[in-house]
């Protein structure tokens, strides 16, 4: 990535959808979108590929369902045998719930939690807001200028089609992070 | 800057915590384990010089211990079958008698200061005779081993099943003073109930049971 | 670190409350710190943190006090019995008293004994809580101050010189003496002046029977009754399971003939007739509804016909019509007559004419000395009524000078209370040797407080040639002195009472037994408690049937008859401070905490009275009272019955008792006594003192009362409008015939679809050792609670006060649950003790989420208090209802009474879930005591406190895997049933069906 | 999807919306300060909390015994207050979360007040078995961690254990849930904020969202395995708490059609709950446009077809007991009709089965007062079924002699309206300080008004 960005400010999500299949198409390299919600069709749009959150959530609930069948397992017929209302020492369909309850606890943490890891979300963190409208109204295109064909006249140009609001050059922050 | 000198603070403190951690890991105790429980007690008896180097039966003084669900603290009669002629150490005694021999006279009563607790206690004077007018009271011993009301142990169990009075009271023959070696906790009973019905005691097959009813009622 | 910061904790001991805080801590200790202190703090805070998690929650200093002298054979923590009496009532019942570390804490009855062969009464297991009660007199009152011993006796000595000089009378009053040494040294020291008499008055008198006899058999004398030489008992009102006489024996005599085998299917005949349901009488095979006043009615045709039968000629008088159906009759008089020799009328009428045409029906069947023994007769109520109320002319006339009152409260039990109290004013001298300040004692110039038998020597005769020791088991508590010493030295004697009871036992019992050297005798006496002596035989003439006359039945007209008794658990007054026993609630009313009115619902209907409303009761002879109405099933239309020994002084102090919240309410309200006293009720006629008197009226008053009762619904039939179709009666009471048990011993199992035993999972509990298990024989069981307060005493069970029972949340780990059966006022009862199961598929079990409770593999269903939590799921889950919650933290009223606690049964505290255990304590006991010996558990080692002390031996407690067991036999019995048993809960508790001896299709009641 | 499909339906925002708009529609009330009716409401909410405290400290202090309770009736108020809540917190997730997997858009105008609503009734069921245990100080021994007891650990087999595990995971799952679907809200806030204390807190809060398309996407993906997750989840800790009851052995309880039967119960509470809610937020917030009549007639007869659900399993628990031949059984069912808790029973079956088949008239749907009335009575009888289920099972089982009665104490009363205390002051504050309606996601659901390009880019040239 080089320094120098393009910055397209949309209204509406059609024009940013129709905008950014163009830009794609065109070559041009596009760092990221800003949108105030999910539009749908984005991903395909930018080309981006599925999350893998759902493994994480799939591995997460199997450690917590497994985990806990052990343990119950574990306590109730190997740590200490107690005869409770005659049941068998081992009583399977009694650890169902827990162990059920367990997997989709940690499977919920787990994908939140990957979540907020994966796309580096804490308290505190000050990110940079190019356009405070962006969580309002605005949807924004952000197209890396690093091609060395670059013609900005003619993207600016082809951008003005999708009806952008404006187009602005911008140049990022010290260590990359346009966020 | 300054978040690099809290971050080194930090990680000394962590260093330091984790090294108290470790070396106190030995000694690791949760609520209620009394573990290493030492009080400071009426008399500075030794269980080290008695049940060690003089080598007197735990069941001598703890008489109960097969008979009753307490194993008893002597009464001070108990202590007095020796301590009325025992005054004082026997070197200290000794000397004296040589002394006495040489002096031609009769040797003097030499009390030493941890057993003038033990007369005073049993209202005697000087010479060992009972002081007009006062009475004996027994001795504030404070409890080592204490057990939550509601746990029910019984001695006579134990010493039934040849459980020596090491595995629970520690090397008891080597304390001067007398502290609670085990953790005495729940978890620590029925490990043991567990292991030894597992592999016995002195080579006879026991039958410790792990059912509640067997101390809590 | 760790270490630096445990010692900074040991040294100051004084702090050890608190953990060592981390703020606290010197920096320094930890050594030289490369950075600022600011910065040192915050590590060295999370470090001590550390070292400080491990070092927190010292449990206090605990101080163990030894000996300084070990008496010889005590052992702290080892129990010790001692064979004794009973002092709770005149029927001197053998005692085994535990005592503990030196406190009496388990009273048991004493298997040798040969009148009370085990049994006790929940009257004799509460001892102990009278003993450890801190409102008995510790010191002698003069005037109401406290004082000394020596200005009493000073005093009192000065008072009898002046009366002996004076030449006036001296009237020593008491309740039955049992005692021989006591009558020895009351007549000792009455003997010293000219006019002196010794009244003995019963709070609940028998002198009809004992003046009847003197008509008949030319003695005053009460009969031995030996109901277990008797086929047919006939009773006409005498509650001899529950409070007559002597209720322990009675029942222990009476349950050896109710057990019918397969191979030997006989049991005796029992039919009761009776105004009010007495405990007796739910449990006869037979019951009429009588009212008292036509006892003679009925007696006089079974003499009769019973005379007719004998070829003998009816005894003269006019036989007016019979309450009950002449077949009725006849029937009956055939069983008796078919019964000669085995057969027995009792009768608790006070009116002698009565009594003599008993004596005359029991002599027309030859059952004088064969089931009544008068060559040795009973002592246990020696109460003479005429002489009583002789006195209370005498008080009146202010002709008494001296009147020394022991064992009874003479002023409380009496109707004419002012004028009583008006006469003593007027004597010289009043000594009452009460325990505590009664309504007697407070009149009296001076109390001299007798020992609690439980701190005395004393001794006992219940029936002559049976003399039994009462010994101490402990110092006294307080300043109080044996009432055999306060005689001995008002007569210039200064010998102990032990002195007193050995020389008398010297003279008079040692003679009386083979020769042997006295110490010896003496110490065999005082280990066993009783010896069998030669009985000293009243001269008794031949039956004088002269005296016997036909009794007119008095026509019950609209006016009721009022039934005075006493309330089984606690009879006269002398228990009513007693919580447990106050507690206890009635076993036919399952009230607790109140006497009351009973009456039929019939009557109820027509007054429109309902439980707890306050009717008025009203002699013809002006007297009334106001008390709440209890509608009883079973009882006469025209009889309504209170209890006696209510309205006790001194009983407002249980306004403390019980947890006091922002709705609770007071047990007894400010200024109330718990019940009331009807002794104004008592009515003298023929100079018997009445406790039934007819004439009265019963008005709606129109207040209320609430009634504490355990109890809400009372039969087996569940009401009729949510009754589903063919299950309208539980099969939970399982009862048969004897005819058709006869013909087959499974009869009365209910006709019910069981799918057998088999579990749906895998059986992975087997009992491999003991499996401890309980059989409760319902055709023994008489209801008598004997248990409850075995229990209760056993295992530190709180008492809660009547707005907890009345919240139904009494604590009793017993319960007996009763059922009438049968329609209309004519009704059967159905005695049921339920306690925890122990199910061996414990559905409690399964719902305790932290394992609080669970099996043992010894079959026990355990519970952990100190585990748990108090959810109650498992207490909504038993099928039982057994177990209990600690709702409050039920302190003492009295906390001198925590002496009481058994300590080897955890005191609970609020919040957490208790239930029968089946006295673990004792199974880990017999069995620790067992592998001490190297041997195995035997069958009956260990018993359980309810099983130990149950007069009718009803209840069988061993170990089922043992073949040879008594339980195991029980198991066997083809009686055997076990509760809800197709829900496969498997419960270790298993009954006996009772069986009653009766016709298939009779309810067990007859319509007068 | 299409703008024909859309025009069949009635839109879900009303009222010629922009999404700028529907920003500062939605965030107006926390901008305004607050009316006088919040006040009171707020007042008279805490008011409710505070006499709960005070109830729930004094029972605690003095013990259990100061509820109405006996040794027949081990739970009565606590338990059945604890279903109730659990039953309210019902609806929130299921309208999020299962809605969501139905792709329901309507659900965006209300799924984040359900939410929070769930959260705030599991907080109220999650107290009350905490107060109803004997000793509240030691509930953490419902947890399984290493202590001096050893290897005594927890009884798995208790469904009272498995209840602890269901309501924390469910409580933790609908926080969680709650809180990444106010993410993007909390940067909207903070982002239109002027620099203060609430451009601070919102900042932190969240988490430095800024609308990234990868974050989205990724964001979405969670979003849907949460609900994915909590569908089964929200089954799952009805089925739990039924089986409290199902798995006992007392007539009554010991019932295998509980697990759907609470189910629907809940779903069909929670409904009512948070058409209650919504009916007074769209009134007193002005949020007509966007919580709209078709809302309410769509919940009204998602309500009723529950209703039915409800009365069919009434119907079929008398049915199986009859066809049981269990004597036990059917007297609980005869006695439940007919016994002394009849009144209760009877007002069960009116206000769950009966009054809620007035909706089937569209007019009454669309007639608010009739509806809330409704649903408020609908609260009512649900309250009552639970009560119905615990307390005349309970008092009258197998042993007659043990039959008791119940009446509750002062003390409990409090409790229970100290409990909507706390439900409608959290709730209250709630409403102050988030969105009560998702932004982000009705923005995506809805199909707003565009406005031409010019007007715009001139817009964003003055700016």
């Amino acid at each position: 990535m080089s320094d120098r960005v393009l910055l397209a400010t949309f209204e509406h999500e059609d024009d940013l959808l129709a905008a950014t299949d163009a830009v794609r198409r065109s070559g041009f390299k596009i760092v990221d979108a800003f949108t105030p919600y999910a539009v749908h069709g984005l991903e395909r749009a930018m080309g981006l590929r599925p999350s893998r959150l759902t493994w994480v959530c799939f591995l997460c609930g199997m450690i917590g369902v497994l985990g806990m069948l052990w343990f119950e397992h574990w306590s109730t017929s190997i740590d200490w045998k107690l005869d409770v209302g005659g049941k068998p020492w081992n009583s399977l369909p009694s650890d169902v719930p827990v162990a059920f309850e367990a997997a989709v606890l940690l499977a919920g943490f787990g994908s939140v939690f990957a979540l907020l890891a994966v796309s580096r979300l804490f308290p505190g963190k000050q990110p940079q807001i190019i356009n405070p409208r962006v969580t309002d109204d605005r949807f924004l295109l952000v197209i890396d200028e690093a091609d060395a064909g670059f013609d900005t006249a003619a993207v600016r140009k082809m951008l003005q089609e999708f009806h952008a609001l404006a187009v602005e050059e911008k140049i990022t922050l010290p260590g990359g992070d346009l966020q | 800057m300054q978040q690099r000198v809290i971050t080194v603070v930090l990680l000394i403190g962590l260093c330091f915590g984790l090294i108290t951690l470790g070396a106190g890991v030995s000694s690791w105790r949760l609520p209620d384990n009394e573990q290493g429980y030492a009080p400071k007690q009426p008399i500075d008896y030794s269980h080290r010089l008695h049940a060690g180097e003089l080598g007197i039966d735990c069941m001598f003084c703890h008489s109960a211990a097969d008979k009753s669900r307490h194993a008893g603290i002597p009464s001070s009669d108990v202590c007095m079958k020796c301590h009325k002629v025992v005054t004082s150490s026997f070197d200290v005694l000794q000397d004296e008698m040589n002394k006495a021999d040489e002096e031609k006279r009769k040797p003097k009563q030499i009390v030493s200061d941890e057993l003038r607790k033990l007369y005073d206690t049993l209202a005697l004077d000087e010479t060992l005779q009972p002081q007009r007018g006062a009475t004996a009271k027994s001795i504030p011993w404070v409890r080592v081993h204490n057990l939550p009301d509601h746990v029910h142990f019984d001695h006579r169990a134990h010493v039934a099943a040849e459980v020596t009075c090491q595995k629970c009271h520690g090397p008891v023959e080597s304390m001067q003073r007398m502290e609670q070696y085990e953790s005495l906790t729940m978890g620590w009973c029925v490990n043991c109930h567990q292991e030894s019905t597992k592999t016995g005691i002195n080579g006879k097959s026991v039958d410790a049971k792990t059912d509640c009813a067997v101390c809590h009622y | 670190m760790n270490d630096s910061a445990k010692k900074t904790y040991w040294k100051s001991f004084a702090q050890r409350d608190g953990c060592l805080d981390a703020n606290e801590a010197d920096p320094h200790q930890a050594g030289p710190a490369p950075f600022s202190r600011r910065h040192f703090l915050e590590a060295a805070g999370f470090t001590l943190s550390l070292a400080t998690l491990s070092g927190c929650g010292r449990a206090p200093e605990v101080i163990a006090l030894p000996f300084v002298d070990q008496p010889e054979g005590m052992i702290p923590g080892r129990s010790q019995t001692y064979a004794s009496t009973c002092a709770g009532c005149p029927a001197a019942c053998g005692l085994l008293v535990g005592v503990r570390d030196g406190r009496p804490l388990k009273m048991e009855g004493m298997p040798e004994h040969p009148l009370s062969r085990g049994g006790l009464c929940a009257i004799g297991q509460a001892l102990p809580l009278g003993l450890y009660d801190s409102h008995r007199l510790a010191q002698p009152l003069a005037s109401g101050k406290v004082t000394s011993w020596e200005d009493v006796d000073e005093s009192i000595t000065r008072l009898l010189g002046e009366v002996k000089q004076g030449n006036g009378a001296v009237r020593f009053v008491t309740s039955t003496v049992t005692s021989p040494t006591l009558k020895a040294q009351i007549d000792a020291f009455l003997a010293q002046y000219n006019d002196a008499k010794h009244v003995t008055f019963d709070a609940v008198s028998c002198s009809a029977i004992l003046d009847a006899h003197e008509k008949t058999h030319a003695a005053r004398v009460l009969p031995h009754y030996k109901l277990d030489q008797a086929n047919v008992i006939v009773a006409f009102g005498a509650d001899f399971l529950g409070t007559w006489i002597s209720p322990v024996e009675f029942t222990a005599a009476w349950q050896t003939r109710r057990a019918p085998t397969k191979k030997h299917p006989k049991m005796s005949y029992h039919v009761q007739f009776e105004g009010r349901l007495s405990l007796t009488g739910g449990n006869a095979d037979r019951r009429y509804r009588l009212s008292p006043v036509e006892y003679g009615g009925v007696l006089s045709h079974l003499a009769t016909t019973l005379s007719m039968l004998a070829g003998e000629d009816p005894p003269a008088g006019r036989l007016s019509e019979s309450p009950i159906a002449a077949t009725e009759i006849d029937h009956l008089a055939e069983k008796l007559w078919d019964a000669r020799g085995a057969s027995l009328v009792l009768c608790d009428s006070q009116d002698v004419s009565v009594q003599v045409l008993v004596n005359f029906i029991n002599h027309l069947l030859s059952n004088y000395n064969k089931t009544l023994d008068i060559q040795r007769p009973s002592r246990q109520r020696q109460g003479n009524d005429a002489d009583v109320l002789n006195l209370v002319e005498e008080l009146k006339a202010g002709k008494v000078a001296a009147l020394f009152v022991a064992g009874t409260d003479l002023t409380h039990n009496l109707p004419d209370h002012k004028a009583i109290a008006a006469g003593i004013s007027k004597a010289k001298l009043v000594v009452s040797f009460a325990e505590r300040q009664d309504d007697f004692a407070s009149l009296a110039h001076f109390v001299c407080p007798d020992h609690h038998p439980l701190e005395s020597w004393l001794d006992a005769e219940p029936v002559a040639g049976l003399v039994s020791i009462s010994q101490p088991t402990l110092q006294p508590l307080g300043g109080t002195r044996s009432i055999l010493e306060s005689l001995a030295r008002w007569s210039g004697d200064s010998d102990s009472a032990y002195d007193i009871l050995r020389a008398s036992w010297r003279e008079n019992v040692l003679p009386r037994v083979e020769p042997r050297p006295f110490q010896a005798f003496w110490d065999k006496a005082v280990h066993d408690g009783f010896v069998n002596a030669t009985p000293i035989a009243p001269t008794v003439s031949e039956f004088q049937s002269d005296t016997v006359a036909l009794v007119d039945a008095e026509p019950s007209g609209d006016d009721y008859t009022i039934s005075l008794y006493s309330k089984v658990g606690l009879t006269d007054s002398r228990h009513a401070h007693n919580p447990w026993l106050q507690e206890l609630p009635d076993p036919t009313t399952k009230i607790t905490w109140d006497n009351y009115v009973c009456v039929s619902p019939t009557a109820a209907k027509e007054l429109s009275l309902s439980n707890g409303d306050l009717v008025r009761v009203e002699t013809d002879e002006g007297s009334s009272v106001e008390l709440p109405t209890l509608v009883q099933p079973g009882q006469h239309d025209r009889v309504g019955a209170i209890a006696l020994g209510y309205g006790v002084r001194g009983t407002d102090r249980f306004a403390d008792i019980g947890p006091k919240w922002l709705e609770g309410r007071p047990t007894v309200a400010p200024g109330e006594l718990v019940g009331k006293n009807v002794a104004s009720l008592i009515e003298t006629r023929d100079g018997e003192l009445q406790y039934t008197v007819s004439g009265v009226t019963l008005t709606k008053s129109g207040g209320r009362r609430d009634l504490a009762s355990t109890q809400e619904h009372h039969s087996l039939e569940i009401p009729r409008n949510v009754a589903p179709h063919g299950a309208e009666v539980r099969d939970i009471i399982q009862e048969t015939t004897l005819e058709e048990f006869a013909q087959d011993s499974h009869a009365g199992t209910p006709h019910a679809h069981h799918h057998g035993d088999t579990q749906l999972w895998a059986e992975d509990h087997t009992k491999s050792g003991h499996s401890w298990g309980m059989v409760i024989d319902l055709n023994k069981c008489t209801g008598c609670s004997a248990c409850l307060i075995a229990c209760q005493s056993e295992n530190n069970v709180p008492v809660v006060g009547k707005d907890e029972v009345r919240r139904q949340r009494e604590m009793h780990w017993i319960r007996l649950d009763r059922y009438y059966s049968g329609a209309g006022d004519d009704v059967s009862v159905a005695h049921q003790p339920m306690m925890c199961h122990h199910c061996d598929n414990a559905p409690c079990e399964t719902v305790c989420p932290v394992l609080a409770t669970v099996h043992g593999d010894e079959g026990l269903n355990v519970q952990a208090y100190n585990r748990c939590v108090g959810t109650r799921y498992c207490a909504n889950n038993c099928p039982y209802k057994v177990r209990r919650f600690n709702w409050f933290k039920y302190e003492r009223e009295d906390a001198l009474q925590n002496l009481v606690l058994n300590p080897d049964v955890t005191v609970r505290t609020r919040g957490v879930m208790e239930k029968c255990s089946m006295c673990v304590q004792r199974i880990e006991e017999g069995k620790i005591a067992a592998r001490q010996r190297d041997e195995p558990v035997v069958d009956g080692n260990i018993q359980t406190a309810c099983q130990q002390s149950c007069p009718a031996q009803a209840i069988v407690f061993g170990d089922m895997n043992d073949p040879e067991s008594k339980v195991h036999g029980a198991f066997e019995d083809p009686r055997r049933y076990r509760l809800l048993e197709e829900f496969n809960f498997r419960p270790s508790v298993a009954y006996l069906r009772s069986v009653k001896n009766r016709e298939a299709a009779d309810g067990g009641e007859h319509h007068v | 999807m299409s703008d024909v499909h859309a025009s069949l339906r009635s839109p879900l925002v009303t009222g010629d919306k922009t999404i700028s708009d529907v920003t500062r529609d939605i965030c107006a009330p926390m901008d305004r300060k607050p009316t006088a009716l919040w006040w009171s409401a707020f007042g008279l909410s805490l008011t409710a909390l505070i006499v709960g405290v005070a109830a729930v400290w004094y029972q605690i202090a003095t013990g259990i015994g100061t509820w109405g309770l006996n040794k027949t009736v081990g739970w009565a108020f606590d338990i059945t207050n604890f279903v109730f809540w659990v039953g309210i917190g019902h609806a929130g997730t299921l309208i999020s979360a299962v809605l969501f997997l139905f792709r329901q858009k309507w659900r965006t105008a209300v799924n984040r007040s359900a939410e929070a609503m769930t959260l705030f009734a599991v907080m109220c069921a999650g107290i009350f078995p905490l107060i109803h245990m004997g000793r509240p100080w030691l509930a953490f021994w419902m947890m399984p961690y290493p202590n001096t007891r050893g290897p005594l650990w927890v009884n798995f087999k208790s469904p009272l254990l498995w209840d602890v595990f269901a309501i924390s995971t469910y409580l933790a799952i609908s926080a969680v849930f709650w809180y990444v679907g106010l993410l993007p809200d909390l940067a909207t806030i903070r982002d239109r904020s002027e620099p203060g204390w609430r451009k601070r807190i919102t900042s932190i809060l969240c988490l430095g969202w800024n609308g990234s398309a990868r974050t989205w996407l990724r964001y979405e993906t969670v979003y849907l395995l949460l609900a994915g997750l909590a569908t089964p989840l929200v089954f799952s800790v009805h089925t739990i708490v039924s089986m409290d009851f199902a798995t006992a052995v007392i007539p009554g309880w010991h019932t295998t059609i509980f697990p759907p039967y609470f189910v629907a119960g809940a779903i069909f509470s929670g409904l009512a709950m948070v058409l209650t809610l919504m009916i007074i937020a769209r009134k007193v917030m002005q949020l007509e446009d966007y919580i709209t009549m078709t809302h309410i007639d769509r919940m009204c007869k998602l309500m009723m077809s529950m209703g039915c659900i409800v009365g069919l399993a009434y119907g079929t628990e008398f049915f199986m007991a009859f066809y049981s031949g269990n004597g036990y059984e059917q007297f609980v069912f005869k006695n439940r009709a007919l016994g002394p808790f009849a009144w209760a029973y009877w007002t069960m079956v009116s206000c769950n089965v009966l009054i809620p088949q007035l909706l089937w008239s569209r007019k009454l749907r669309s007639t608010l007062p009739v509806v809330f009335v409704i649903v408020i009575l609908v609260n009512v009888g649900m309250w009552f079924e639970r009560f119905v289920i615990i307390v005349t099972s309970l008092h009258r089982d197998f042993l007659p002699s043990s039959w008791a009665s119940y009446a509750p104490t002062s003390i409990e009363i409090a409790t229970f309206v100290g409990s909507f205390g706390l439900f409608f002051t959290c709730f209250l504050i709630f409403c102050r300080i988030a969105p009560v309606i998702a932004i982000a996601e009705i923005k995506g659901a809805a199909h707003l008004k565009k406005r031409p390009p010019a007007e715009s880019i001139t817009e964003e040239k003055a700016a």
